[in-house]
Order: structure tokens, then C-alpha cells, then sequence
């Protein structure tokens, strides 16, 4: 039975350039964490505070944010898995409430990645893989992602139909999102002749950078009950890592440390793919979303395309995926991310989803990947 | 020599592994492999995680692989702006090993497909660096 | 009763440019920790990396070690607090094992300072303290310890050639540690006439930059036994954060965070400053180490220079600090340092120590700071 | 207006509680109060962490303080070179606020001691940068 849940979770408006400072950011999720909950901030026994540390110009935010928000003298530090950085947040803070050492932990999420010129963030791009082995070819995130999509396409006739059906969706739920920085909805014909940045993925099957923070409170069963009317409860966590190198990766048609993560995940849990009510993936790229369909189990290895082609992951499909937009329409403020997607399915399961509330939804899923696949995270939920 | 002319842009310079340039200017891409436990490693590590020891001997990559993945990269991060278009490709050679290298300009990209047969070579490009590409093979 | 215990300390030999990759550093760490285990690599359920980013070139870090030493898939991540990175490691692996996710956990610290011109470093610097309202006066982590050192000195009467004889001390036990970068012993006028860097402190007041690795294997107390002739049990874990800015500090002539921590640990421990029978101290700075015999409980406040002028701080004294030369022979490789400290308190506790074994010694403690006196954290081990 | 051109060397600019560079053009150093729980910030914050409202109000800083602490730094970080030797020190001031900056260079070493009274007072600085710092009060 589960004895740790998640009792607050909230985020900024997620934007492209957020104009104020990064503990100001960190407050207004704070503030909207918070909110509604029987505790002050005294009654934070620590936090744990979540970004990319290439796009801050602050050292060791983890102080700085501590400082702001009043959460000294308790216990304050930092965790990083680039685009998952929350995630692996959540975990931590699982286990500090699990062992007994803390109560009530805050995981605080933040990217501001309009600090940087766009050539400094380009520059960050290339030291993303490894620098000794695989940077030196020019070796970016969107790069490895197409090549896991050119050898999915190659073995189970994946088209580029397929990934842009998957824009079509996201931005159809992003544009009722008023958390989401892309608004707009995308036509299939839209993205298909959008730019193509590295084959097969054009401009719209990739997401956009972006400012932002997010913010989830973490408590013991029994102090979690007396808090919040609606805790939710952590059913299962996990994780696992793949190579950092393209060379170092045995399968390209699906992210193993997906994989194995869910495998983790379910057990802890003991439900299956076809329990999950409502999930958030990681859809850094329209195929990440098709690949985290068939690593979660939501398809069979190669059938991730016919999912999204029979819309099955619209909010009233078998398996309702990102109807919050996902990254593809919210940006994806590296560190803020998983803690947005927390948010997402936290609101779902309350019955709280102010755009596309999937009815009666009692378990969600969080799949948080970062890097090209190197880090993968699932969390499942329960109300 | 370290790896301060590998590739397009440096990164990092120092490494244990940094042999693998001095036999990558005399035409020889290597990879390593541990004479105590047999496990071998591309990229190269200059220490063995299987059996815990830092003796290594490295051996060249030969014979043909063949082309699992690849992508044809428009836009490149800082100081690849010139090489753009460029085609980064995945390459599954003999006894497990996996590299990533660069597909030649030689290759039309109308004749790349799936499973294609390849070589890797040292490539001296025209700044004085030096780096490994695919070949048709 | 404590159920998680440390069963391995590695770290390289620390120097001022060690001419390999970090990949390759971590890897000698590694390989010392698990020396003599009855474990091979496939038995480590989870790495916990720790650096400084700043000092990386390498984006995430802890894919690229996990993917060299093959510690994938199992789950990796970063962990930073500054200077105490690898002590918030070890709080996080203790909790990781004490609520079940995990039973073998490694925890990798390291730093190649040397990788950074000396220029950029002096920038990393400056970026330290909080950005906006104090790194724009020229703060600095010297400059911090020196206002500390001053308002001792103003209160309590400490002086410049107590706080040389830190060094003296440390400068002796250094000399014949063979992983210290700094094995020169030095006199007290040695000590007094080197450069004043910042009032009151001298070149020879602080300690240096260098580049290492080290590596501390945690793991459940059953297993532990199974697996190593001497584990080290954990005892007690404090961890307290303070203010970012010097402005918010609201004692000068101590550390509030090492004195929450260390009423943590202690609690924790079940134990007394007195029953401590060898520490180690976070000695940035010599004034660093005066202040945490009082932050500790080994003196009273405003008592610390008496210890080192009764020289009770050497092996043979009554409460044994540095003895291995502490960061200011050894060098500071910011995200390898504390676990360095946990290994020389492990071989002291084994009865291993090759330099100035503590005879007997059966309780140690290990102090580690993060920046200037933003993070800290106190650590009780027992045979 | 942000932080652009606050302090020898500014490392970011964009903060809510940028008014601070209006007032202090202005001749004020200001902090900020809650006006729901009236506690109050410096450094100055936008938003009360303790009852978690994001509406503070500003308010100068007078009156007199008293030097807490100093240090005279010979060598500055990257930027800071030409500044050096200069004195970082702090100041307590009335209702618990305490301040870091420098002592003014009209104070000669030998008259610092802990103690003496202090006020903080904007200083213009001659690039154009704007700062405050301590003078004898
Ligand atoms: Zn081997
Ligand atoms: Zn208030």
C-alpha cells in the first residue's frame, strides 16, 4: 500500500521569455503548489531543487531558492537528469519520505532558458552527448532522436504522417491550455511542409525551448491525509539509464531506459499498461511520443503509429495521452518539465483538469525521459 | 596528442584513450578490448569496468558493418554552421560494435538505405583535423 | 539501530591537473572502493554522481560515468550542493536504501578544475554567491570565510597565527598522505608571511583547486555483511541549508547550517560531540576548520583556537581532526571532497589508516560545507 | 530597467524587483515589506515568502548601522581586477536588515573597527554603473 503522496502540485505559465529573475519564477509555482494546502512553509523539511545547470547563470540555485522562498535552515540540494531533473525529484523525494528522514519535501523544478543568447544555448546543445566521442560529429539532441525515428519508419513503416498526427493532437489540446506557451492548432498539412531540421523531423515535430517552473509537495500517508482533501498516491516508481552514446545503444525502434523504467514501474504498483487512465509521455519530438506508446505497453512494438492514427490517445480514445498539449505545445523548460507533467495527471486525477478532463480517471502515468533517451523515468499515480 | 583536432569542434582534450588518435593519423580506427576478461569497447575505454582493470590493448576495426540508422542534420549546433548539411549515421560492425560516424559526401543521398554495407576510415579534413567517416563498402 | 552501512572508499590521488578524462578519474575511484568486495559492478543498483557543474564541460555527467564504469541501466543521477555534493550523495543513497528501492548504491564524486583556463575559473567565482544583489561587489568564496573570520576574531579574540597553526597541523598529517596534493610541511612563519589574499586570510590560509574523483559504496545492512569484512555503519545523517547571501546570515562568528546538522546527527547517532573519536572537517580555510570545532560541539563558542593551540586536534589529542591533512593538503576537488573525507574516517574506523591511525578509534564524524557556509552537512560513522 | 549596469559586473538582469535600480537611480536604497504580514526583505523580494503573497511595497532604507563584519579583498574574481584592492563588509541596520557592500574609499583602513556607524548610500560610479556602498554615519 502506498504511504507517500503527492498533495500540491503547481507551475508558472510556461513562456519564451519569462522576463523576471529565477527564484521569481520558482515562487509562482510555489505559490500555486501550495495553494489550498493546511501548511505554511515552515512545514517544508526540505527541498530539492530541479533544473540544467548548462542554462543558469546562477551557481548552486538550490541556495538561492531556498533563500527566497524561506525553506532554510532545512535541508536543500540539487538534482539533475537533464530533462527529467524533476522526475528524478520525485524519486528522491519519495525516498526521503520513505525512509523516515523527512515528512514533507518540496521538488522544484525550473528552466530560464532565455537567459542565454541563442548561441550560447546552441553551444550547450553540442556538449549534450558525449564530448570526447560523439559532440565532435555535431551530434544534437533532435539529431538522435531522428535516428531512432528513420529506423522505426525502416522497420514497422512508421510515416511521417504518423509523427505529424501526433502534432495534431498535442496542439489541439495545447491550444485550451492557458499554461502552454504554442496555442495555436496545427493542421497536418501545417506540419508537414514546416522546415525540416534534421530527417525526418520538421520544425513542428520538435518542441520549443522555454522559461518556466513547476513545483510538487510531497508527504507521508498519514500527513498527507491531514493536509490535502484530494493526496495523491505514488504507486509506483522508475528508472534506469541507457548510454550516453549513440555507438553504446542496443535497440534504436524504442528507448530501453523507457522500458525498463515502466517494467519498474508497473511492478511497483501491480497494474498494467491497459490499468492507466490517463498518461503524460515525453514528447520532446513527435516520435518520442510514438516510441513511449510502445515502451509503456500502450502498443505493441511497431504499433505505436496505429494508436495515434486511430486517435486512440485523444482524451475519449483508449489510452489518453498529453491532453495537456504536452511539450510540444507547453515548451519544455528542461527542468520544470516532469513537474509540470506531475501537475498535469495530479489535476486529472482530482477531477480538476480545467481543459480535457478524462472521466473518472483513478490511475494516471508520468514517462519523463532525459537526454537522447539516456535517462527514463515513469511514475504511476493514484487518487 | 589528445583529442584537441578530433572531429569538428573539441570539446575536451585530455584522456587515457587519447592513443586512439595517434593510431587514427596513421589510418587505423581502433577500439579496445581487455586481455583479462575478452569484453571489447567502442568508443574505446582505457579501462575495463568488466573486471575492474586499467590494462587495455587496442585492435583495429575492419571488415564491413552495415548502416542501421541515419539522419540528415540541416541545422547544427555552434561551430558546425559550416558543415551543415551533414549526415550522422549509426554503423553495426563485427563482434557487437556499434559506431557513430558521419556518412561520406561521397555517398548520393538517393543511394542510402537501411542495411547498406559500410567502412570505416580516417578522414584528414582540409583544417588540419582529423576525424572517421563511412564509406560505402 | 542502524541497517545501512558503507562498504567501500575509493579516490584517486588529488593533484592539480591529473592530464585524464573525468570519465577515466571516476573510474580509479571506483576501482579502490571496491577492492576486497565480495560485489562485481552488476550488483550496484544505482549511482549517484556528484560534481560542481560549472567546472564540467561535460553536460549530465552521469549517464557518461554510469555508461563507462557500466553501471547502466540501473538508475543514475546528479546531485550537487557545491563543496559537500558527495555528502548530499551519501544522505540520498542512505535514503535510497533505507526505503527499499534500492540495496547497493555507489556514489561517484569528482571535479577536473584543470579542464577551465584560469581565467574562466576566476569567473565561476565570482558567480557563486547570489548574482544578482552580492557577486556584483566582488564576493567571493574567500571573502566570505574572511568576514567570518574577522567578526571571530573581533568577538573572541582568535588570531591570525591560530588560525597558522591549522595549517601547521594539517600541513604535517598532509605530508605524508600520498593521494594529498600538497605534501610539504610547512612552519608557522611560512604560514604568516605568505600573500595576504584577502584580510585576515593568506595564500597559505586556503586551500586550492585540484582536480579527483572518489567513491563511497553504500548498502543495506544485511547485504553489507555479506559483502565486506568491515562495513562501516551509518549513525547519524544532519543536513541544514542557510541563506545565499551574507546578508541574511544571522550569526558571523559560526556556521548555523554545520550547527543544525551536526544536532541532527548527533540526535540521529545517539551520540555526544565528546564520544567522537577521529573527524573530518571541512578546512577550505583554516579559519573553516576554528569554526567548526565550535559548530561541532568540540569546543565551546569562542573556544576553538584553544583547541589547536593545545594541539588537541592532532592524532593524539582529545578529539583528532584532519589527520590526513584535510582540503588544505589535499587539495579541493569540489564534488570528490566529501567523499575523501568519508574514506579517510572509513579507513580510521577500520583500523586502516597508513598515515595517522587513531588507535581505537570506534566513532567518527565528517563535516562537509557547500559554498560559503550556504549547505551544511555532518555525517556520524561507527565500526 | 534591470540589473544591466549594477555593481563592477552584472551577471543577469531581469528580476521583478528591478524597481530597486529606479529607486537607487534616484538616490533611494530601498528594501521591500509585506503590507499583509509586514515582514520585510533585503535583500529586497518580490513576492512574501512567509504568507506567500506576491504584492510587497518598497521602503528606504535609514538611519543608522553598525559595521558587523569586513574583509579588504586584494585579489577580485574575473571583472573585478581593477576594483582591487577594495572592502567588502557587513552592516546592521535597524529592524533586523543587514547589508553587504563595500566600505567607501573615503574610510582609511585604519579607522575601520568593528562597530562604527554606518549609513548605505547609492554611489555612482564613473562608467556609468550605479552601486551603493557604506559611508561613516
Ligand atoms: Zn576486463
Ligand atoms: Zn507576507
Amino acid at each position: 500500500m502506498a504511504d507517500v503522496a503527492i498533495v500540491g502540485a503547481g507551475q508558472t505559465v510556461f513562456s519564451r521569455s519569462c522576463g523576471v529573475s529565477i527564484r521569481e519564477l520558482a515562487f509562482d509555482a510555489f505559490q500555486e503548489a501550495l495553494e489550498g494546502l493546511d501548511i505554511t512553509t515552515s512545514d517544508i523539511d526540505a527541498s530539492i531543487i530541479c533544473s540544467a545547470p548548462e542554462y543558469d547563470k546562477q551557481r548552486s540555485p538550490a541556495g538561492l531558492i531556498s533563500e527566497y522562498l524561506e525553506l532554510t535552515p532545512k535541508p536543500s540540494f540539487y538534482v539533475e537528469t537533464v530533462c527529467s531533473s524533476s522526475s528524478t525529484g520525485l524519486r528522491v523525494a519519495w525516498s526521503l519520505v520513505k525512509s523516515g528522514l523527512h515528512k514533507v519535501v518540496a521538488v522544484i523544478g525550473f528552466q530560464k532558458m532565455s537567459e542565454l543568447s541563442s548561441r550560447d544555448a546552441a553551444e550547450r546543445m553540442g556538449r549534450g552527448a558525449d564530448i570526447i566521442w560523439e559532440s565532435p560529429f555535431g551530434l544534437t539532441m533532435p539529431a538522435g532522436y531522428a535516428m531512432y525515428a528513420r529506423a522505426h519508419m525502416d522497420k514497422y513503416g512508421t510515416t511521417e504522417e504518423h509523427l505529424a498526427k501526433v502534432r495534431v493532437k498535442n496542439s489541439h489540446y495545447g491550444a485550451t491550455n492557458p499554461k502552454a506557451n504554442y496555442r495555436k492548432e496545427l493542421s497536418l498539412e501545417d506540419i508537414l511542409k514546416s522546415d525540416m531540421i534534421t530527417t525526418p523531423l520538421k520544425k513542428f515535430d520538435c518542441c520549443a525551448n522555454a522559461d518556466g517552473a513547476s513545483c510538487v509537495i510531497v508527504a507521508r500517508g498519514d500527513v498527507a491525509k491531514g493536509i490535502s482533501e484530494k493526496p495523491i498516491w505514488v504507486m509506483g516508481l522508475g528508472a534506469a539509464t541507457d548510454t550516453m552514446t549513440m555507438a553504446g545503444r542496443k535497440q534504436l525502434t524504442g528507448l530501453q531506459c523507457a522500458q525498463e523504467a515502466a517494467r519498474q514501474a508497473y511492478k511497483m504498483a501491480g497494474v498494467k499498461p491497459q490499468d492507466i487512465d490517463v498518461a503524460e509521455v515525453h514528447d520532446c519530438f513527435t516520435v518520442s511520443e510514438i516510441l513511449a506508446y510502445e515502451d509503456l505497453g500502450f502498443a505493441k512494438p511497431g504499433e505505436g503509429a496505429g494508436l495515434i492514427e486511430d486517435k486512440e490517445t485523444y482524451a475519449d480514445g483508449k489510452i489518453p495521452v498529453n491532453v495537456d498539449g504536452g511539450l510540444l505545445s507547453k515548451g519544455h523548460p528542461i527542468g520544470a518539465t516532469g513537474g509540470s507533467q506531475i501537475r498535469t495527471i495530479v489535476r486529472q486525477l482530482r477531477g480538476q483538469a480545467t481543459e480535457a478532463q478524462v472521466k473518472g480517471a483513478e490511475i494516471g502515468l508520468v514517462h519523463n525521459i532525459g537526454g537522447i533517451g539516456q535517462y527514463g523515468n515513469v511514475t504511476i499515480l493514484r487518487r | 596528442m589528445g583529442f584537441e583536432n578530433f572531429g569538428t569542434v573539441s570539446f575536451t582534450t585530455e584522456a587515457k584513450a587519447a592513443d586512439f588518435i595517434t593510431y587514427l593519423e596513421q589510418g587505423k580506427v581502433m577500439a579496445t578490448r581487455c586481455p583479462k576478461c575478452g569484453v571489447s569497447y567502442f568508443p574505446p575505454k582505457a579501462d575495463c569496468p568488466s573486471c575492474l582493470s586499467g590494462e587495455v590493448e587496442w585492435f583495429e576495426i575492419k571488415g564491413k558493418g552495415k548502416l542501421a540508422t541515419y539522419t540528415i542534420v540541416n541545422y547544427g549546433p555552434s561551430g558546425f554552421e559550416n558543415d551543415a548539411p551533414y549526415i550522422l549515421a549509426l554503423g553495426e560492425f563485427e563482434g557487437g560494435i556499434q559506431i557513430m560516424a558521419r556518412l561520406s559526401k561521397d555517398i548520393a543521398s538517393s543511394d542510402i538505405e537501411a542495411g547498406m554495407s559500410l567502412v570505416v576510415v580516417p578522414l584528414k579534413r582540409p583544417e588540419g583535423r582529423i576525424s572517421y567517416e563511412f564509406k560505402k563498402g
